[in-house]
């Protein structure tokens, strides 16, 4: 992982937490998320402290990370998103972000995040129009985030399934994104290589498949590490995606 | 070179959530007064200037439109 | 007919003891003329014998219009099975596993340690020939909401599908729409869509088939079945605002022949809320789980004439119900309008008074609409008020609940067995067995790879989330899915499985329904049993032509036999269903296509097998043996354009003895893997286990055939096996044990599907072929 | 009651992959003479008569359209 910012090192959390304890997950559920169950699941499986947290709710007092997860938040009409990203929670978890407390959003949690704008650009429709599942394999790059366990350059795979996965933004963002070191992980060819032409399966803008913030602390990503954590068909790879962020709340860095 | 603008929408008596949930949505966010909302297309088309209004609609009834829930009407454009 | 009260009516088959039917509480209502009254039932689908029969069930008065819109739908094909009804009664429904068989939403059966899975599968045909996209997503909707009802949470989907072939648009327009559609539901609520089958066939081009299978998984004690009952409890409409969508929509198509005339019925399509759908999963459920019903019951055909008439006759009660309650999406409805709409995503329940506060908070913390529509009676009757009218006047409907359910004529309609039969039957592919001693093989195969109904469906299953829930042990691509059985949200994860497929060879069936029929169910077991599952039960959706004319109405008989008399032989019971006929269009019937969907049930999910070979240096064997059955093949088909001829036999105690090989070889973790023989051949199948498994194959087949039989021929009862050198030994024990043919056909290894003498083909030509046809096909410009 | 017709249409620059996907159906179908398509959205809005334009466009910046990427425009139409 990249050499941690002294921005985000330093971050002061909204609410003080004592150190070394099991970090406490707290997990957005959206009318229309489908995935928040498997979070949690994943996060209980690694052996973390996971909670739902109503999309109602207007306080994350207590949660030392949060989890926006995939879906279908409210059918995802309009734009995905769009409408989540109005609930009375977002405005705990914009002041949650603002504050350098770590947040991860993945698939529809990644759409609700840049509609939040609490990262940059959007995500937009399949280059083919088509919902994507399947396996992808991802190169994690050279970033600030603070989320992901794994050395720069590392190959692994995770499965992507999503009907808006595209990654778009002007010149001038994606300019920002790679002088900022935001792009957490591209997708790639099995060696790691990018295709000419680009190794996206949804036409992602510089084969993005995940970026963060400034600060490192926010996270979105369009793969479901929850997905491939505890085993279920032979793939624990996902948990790297979660371990990181925990440690560093274990030592009391962020939060 | 004209630019035909075409609107698609929902046929009378077809259900659209997406409207439905976007009026809710702005009804939550505590805007009052909204009798109705429904989303549609609007397709933007510029072609040469050989392409008659016909066979625009053409292409609507076979590709641009779903004639069994949608309906779509065709303006001409001045200059694209 | 009626000459006095206790008379008993018989006008079309069925008999009524008016002395049993309860008295009407209606003063007075507004009926038709005894004029117009038949006229407009005929112009409903009602036979004027039929109508004759409401009269009776009313105590011979005339029908209001209400009343006569409820019965025709109540009494249309669709939903009364009076077509169908006594050729399904040969079914086995019973089995020390089962705890729901037909009659509710969906079938129920135990999978042990107290867990249970409610499926069952259902046909949206017709809806998705005239809008594919919404057809096949209001058709996910329906079967699902059918599972959720049961009180079980659904955890898979399936899809069985057919076209007419892709070289014609509109075919291409149909799949792609029914794929999106299917895709675009199942993937929005969450249910991972984890199998299904497609195929091609020109007798599907006017009449596709889409067959949508939802699974569920629940505690033993959470079974809740849609039956009312407690005189004064409120009975509730939750979900979606019912509008003029759909009226006469799914039960009047699917009760008729499909033509030109559809055209007109365009506004009867329903547009799928998933979104809504996704909710009432999650408020029912949580409701369900803490007692808050005291019935449950989806709204699907008929829309809340069926649900309510339905659980108001299997609790033996009355049901009254006022259609100004029930919230309208538009202005101005007549009750007929609101009783049989069929807009989607909506559900009725009965509640006791002192959980109505708890159901309307719920409902209104996840977002959902909930009304008091009406409430459960003692009267018997099924009372339809208009609020809108003076007190006293109100009523619009008032019939007796029980017999509108269930008095529904029911036909034991002609048959006679269509000539053709005996023509194809006598087909000799003999002449082209010749021919395969000069033509190239391996081209041959490559053909055969690019068949539309061989080539792979990766095409549409990536289009569909068959991951979600992260409980999808074996993805699609192999012979069945694994799904994990467990509630993960109550904290429950199991480490045990099931297994599902769903399977037809609609051309089989158009040769030899009995047979056909028998190898439907032969096959989707032995899907399963080659992931290792033990077949436990099945659900079925029977697709057939215009069931009035004698020939299809043969086939239909004899499918259904074939089907039940298999299903009694391998101890599988038939626990739920759904028949689909009138699939005509201008006339010409589809393949009868009797789809079989399968749950196995797999004790742990350590002794699970796939399909692909897994390392180079096994040993490819070949269980069970190949004979020279090449009628009503893909090859005959597929080269040959020609489909006739003899399908291929089936023993089931062989095949039984083959699958319980299999299935213990799996649980003796001897094999690397376990792949089915059907459409293509031993050919085909040895190419998708290289294929999926990245590695060739060198073998020899000494079955001393003709070339294109040995490599084509769809002998029933074979599973193509590979195991490491060092559990050969144990597994020709296990073979011996069970008495099966087997024998040694080559080793997994190298770039090449090899087959001596016969075919040498690379794999990466061959995986191309293979993996990009489908997509081709898609995309092709005219 | 007054009606709000909304255009919702993707900002200069940004890829519009159902667009691009339409035109190029089209082209398969053999039409020609197509240089650009593009598809947006047209949301309509029946509103009480107090509902002003200010306000709509209040309701399209927060929610309707994404301002990242999408522009918009309002057209007011005589009667709902
Ligand atoms: N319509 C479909 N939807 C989802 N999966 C499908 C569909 N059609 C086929 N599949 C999957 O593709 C694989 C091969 O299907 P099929 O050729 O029918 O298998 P088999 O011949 O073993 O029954 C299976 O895993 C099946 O579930
Ligand atoms: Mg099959």
């Amino acid at each position: 992982m990249a050499a941690t910012s002294a921005a985000t090192a330093t971050a002061v959390a909204p609410s003080v937490s004592v150190t070394t304890r099991r970090p406490r997950f707290g997990v957005v559920s959206f009318p229309g998320s489908n995935c928040e169950q498997d979070a949690v699941n994943a996060l209980r499986f690694i052996g973390y402290s996971a909670e739902f947290v109503w999309h109602r709710s207007t306080s994350l007092d207590g949660f030392d990370a949060i989890v926006l997860p995939g879906g279908f938040s409210y059918g995802d009409y309009l734009r995905c998103g769009a409408i989540a990203r109005f609930s009375p929670v977002m405005e705990a978890v914009i002041a949650f972000a603002d504050a350098g407390g770590p947040v991860i959003g993945f698939c529809n949690g990644f759409q609700v995040l840049t509609e939040a704008h609490l990262l940059p650009g959007c995500l937009i429709r399949n280059e083919n129009l088509h919902f994507i599942c399947k396996s992808v394999v991802l190169r994690v790059e050279d970033s600030t985030c603070e989320w992901v366990d794994l050395a720069p350059g590392t190959v692994t795979s995770l499965p992507v399934a999503h009907n808006e996965g595209n990654y778009t933004c002007d010149e001038a963002t994606l300019a920002r994104l790679r002088a900022n070191h935001q792009v957490v992980l591209r997708y790639c060819e099995p060696d790691g290589s990018t295709a000419l032409g680009g190794s996206a399966p949804n036409g992602a803008t510089d084969d993005i498949a995940g970026i963060c913030n400034e600060a490192g602390n926010v996270f979105g990503l369009m793969p479901h590490p929850e997905r491939v954590t505890d085993g279920v068909n032979g793939q624990t790879q996902g948990a790297a995606f979660f371990t990181a962020i925990a440690r560093r709340i274990e030592r009391g860095v962020a939060r | 070179m004209k630019r035909y603008e075409i609107f698609v929408t929902g046929k009378e008596g077809i259900f659209d959530p997406a409207g439905e949930q976007s009026k809710r949505a702005l009804a939550n966010l505590g805007y009052q007064g909204i009798d109705e909302l429904t989303i549609g297309k609007l397709i933007r088309l510029d072609v040469e200037d050989d392409v008659t209004e016909e066979t625009v609609r053409e292409m609507c009834r076979k590709l641009l439109a779903n004639p069994v829930i949608e309906d779509f009407s065709i303006t001409l454009l001045e200059e694209a | 007919m009626t000459e006095n009260a206790h008379a008993t009516v018989t006008p079309s088959g069925i008999e009524i003891d008016l002395s049993q039917v309860p008295a009407p509480v209606a003063a007075a209502i507004d009926t038709l003329d005894a004029e117009r009254a038949p006229q407009i039932a005929v112009d409903l689908g009602l036979t004027l014998d039929e109508y004759e029969t409401v009269k009776a069930t009313l105590g011979g008065r005339e029908a209001s219009l209400t009343e006569l819109y409820v019965y025709s739908l109540m009494w249309s094909e669709h939903c009364s099975y009076k077509h169908s009804k006594r050729q399904l009664r040969r079914f086995p429904s019973e089995g020390p596993d089962v705890m729901q068989g037909p009659g509710e939403n969906a079938g129920v059966i135990r999978v042990g340690d107290g867990w249970a899975v409610a499926f069952k599968m259902e046909s949206h045909n017709h809806p998705s020939a005239i809008e594919p996209f919404q057809g096949a997503a209001t058709g996910v909707g329906g079967i699902v909401r059918d599972i959720f009802t049961m009180g079980a949470r659904p955890i898979a989907s399936l899809d069985s599908l057919r076209f007419g072939m892709l070289d014609k648009a509109r075919q291409r327009y149909l799949f792609e729409g029914s794929v999106e559609g299917i895709g675009s539901y199942g993937n929005c609520l969450g249910i991972p869509t984890v199998g299904g089958e497609v195929y091609f066939d020109e007798a599907y081009e006017g009449n596709c088939l889409i067959n949508a299978m939802c699974v569920g998984v629940m505690r033993e004690e959470d079974l809740t079945r849609a039956v009312g009952s407690g005189p004064g409890n409120p009975v509730v409409l939750l979900g979606s605002t019912t509008g003029r969508d759909g009226i006469g929509g799914a039960s009047t198509l699917a009760s008729q022949e499909f033509d030109e005339a559809a055209e007109n019925k365009r506004p009867a399509v329903q547009v799928g809320d998933p979104f809504t759908e996704k909710l009432l999963i999650e408020v029912c459920l949580e409701l369900l789980q803490r007692g808050g019903f005291v019935a449950l019951g989806d709204l699907g055909a008929a829309g809340l004439t069926s649900s309510a008439s339905e659980m108001a006759s299997r609790g033996g009660v009355g049901i009254d119900l006022d259609v100004r309650k029930v919230p309208a999406r538009e202005d101005g409805m007549r009750p007929f309008e609101v009783m049989v709409s069929e807009s989607q995503e909506r559900m009725l329940g009965v509640v006791t008074p002192e959980n109505l506060d708890d159901v309307m908070a719920t409902c209104e913390r996840w977002g959902v609409r909930c009304a008091v529509i009406g409430s459960i009676t003692d009267t018997g009757r099924f009372v339809v008020h208009d609020g809108d009218l003076p007190a006293g006047q109100d009523i619009v409907a008032d019939m007796p609940a029980a017999l509108l359910a269930d008095a529904a004529p029911v036909y034991d309609p002609a048959f006679r067995r269509p000539a053709y039969l005996d023509e194809v039957a006598e087909y000799n592919p003999y002449h082209l067995l010749l021919e395969s001693t000069v033509v190239d093989l391996s081209a041959v195969l490559l053909t055969m790879l690019a068949s539309p109904n061989v080539c792979s469906r990766r095409w549409i299953w990536e289009q569909y989330d068959h991951q979600v829930q992260s409980g999808t042990v074996v993805l699609p691509g192999a012979d069945a899915a694994v799904v994990r059985v467990g509630l993960p949200g109550r904290g429950a994860v199991t480490n045990r499985g099931i297994a599902l497929a769903s399977d037809c060879n609609g051309r089989y069936c158009y040769l030899d329904p009995y047979v056909g029929a028998q190898i439907a169910l032969a096959e989707a077991s032995r899907n399963v049993s080659c992931v290792g599952a033990r077949p436990a039960a099945i659900t079925d959706c029977l697709n057939f032509g215009n069931p009035e004319k004698p020939e299809v109405f043969y086939m239909f008989k004899e499918a259904v036999r074939g089907l039940s008399d298999a299903c009694k032989v391998m101890g599988v019971p038939v626990v739920s269903g759904n028949v689909s006929l009138y699939n005509e269009s201008f006339s010409q019937p589809i393949h009868p296509t009797p789809v079989v969907g399968m749950v196995g049930i797999i004790d742990s999910l350590d002794e699970v097998c796939t399909a692909s070979f897994k390392q180079a240096g096994d040993t490819i064997i070949l269980v069970g043996e190949t004979h020279d059955e090449l009628g009503g093949s893909e090859y005959l088909k597929h080269v040959h354009d020609v489909t006739a001829g003899t399908i291929p036999r089936l023993d089931l105690g062989l095949e039984m003895d083959v699958q319980s090989t299999v299935r213990d070889a799996v649980r003796m973790h001897l094999l690397s893997s376990a792949h089915d023989c059907s459409d293509g051949g031993l050919a085909v199948a040895l190419a998708e286990s290289c294929i999926s498994g990245h590695l060739g194959c060198e073998v020899a087949l000494d079955d001393g055939l003709e070339p294109v039989a040995s490599l084509f021929s769809e002998t029933q009862s074979r599973i193509l096996v590979s195991l490491s050198d060092d559990k050969v030994e144990e597994f020709e024990k296990l073979v011996g044990k069970h008495a099966v043919p087997w024998s040694v056909l080559g080793t997994v290894g190298g770039e090449r599907i090899g087959i001596e003498g016969k075919v040498d083909v690379g794999l990466g030509e061959a995986a191309h072929i293979f993996d990009v046809t489908l997509e081709d096909l898609v995309n092709q410009v005219d």
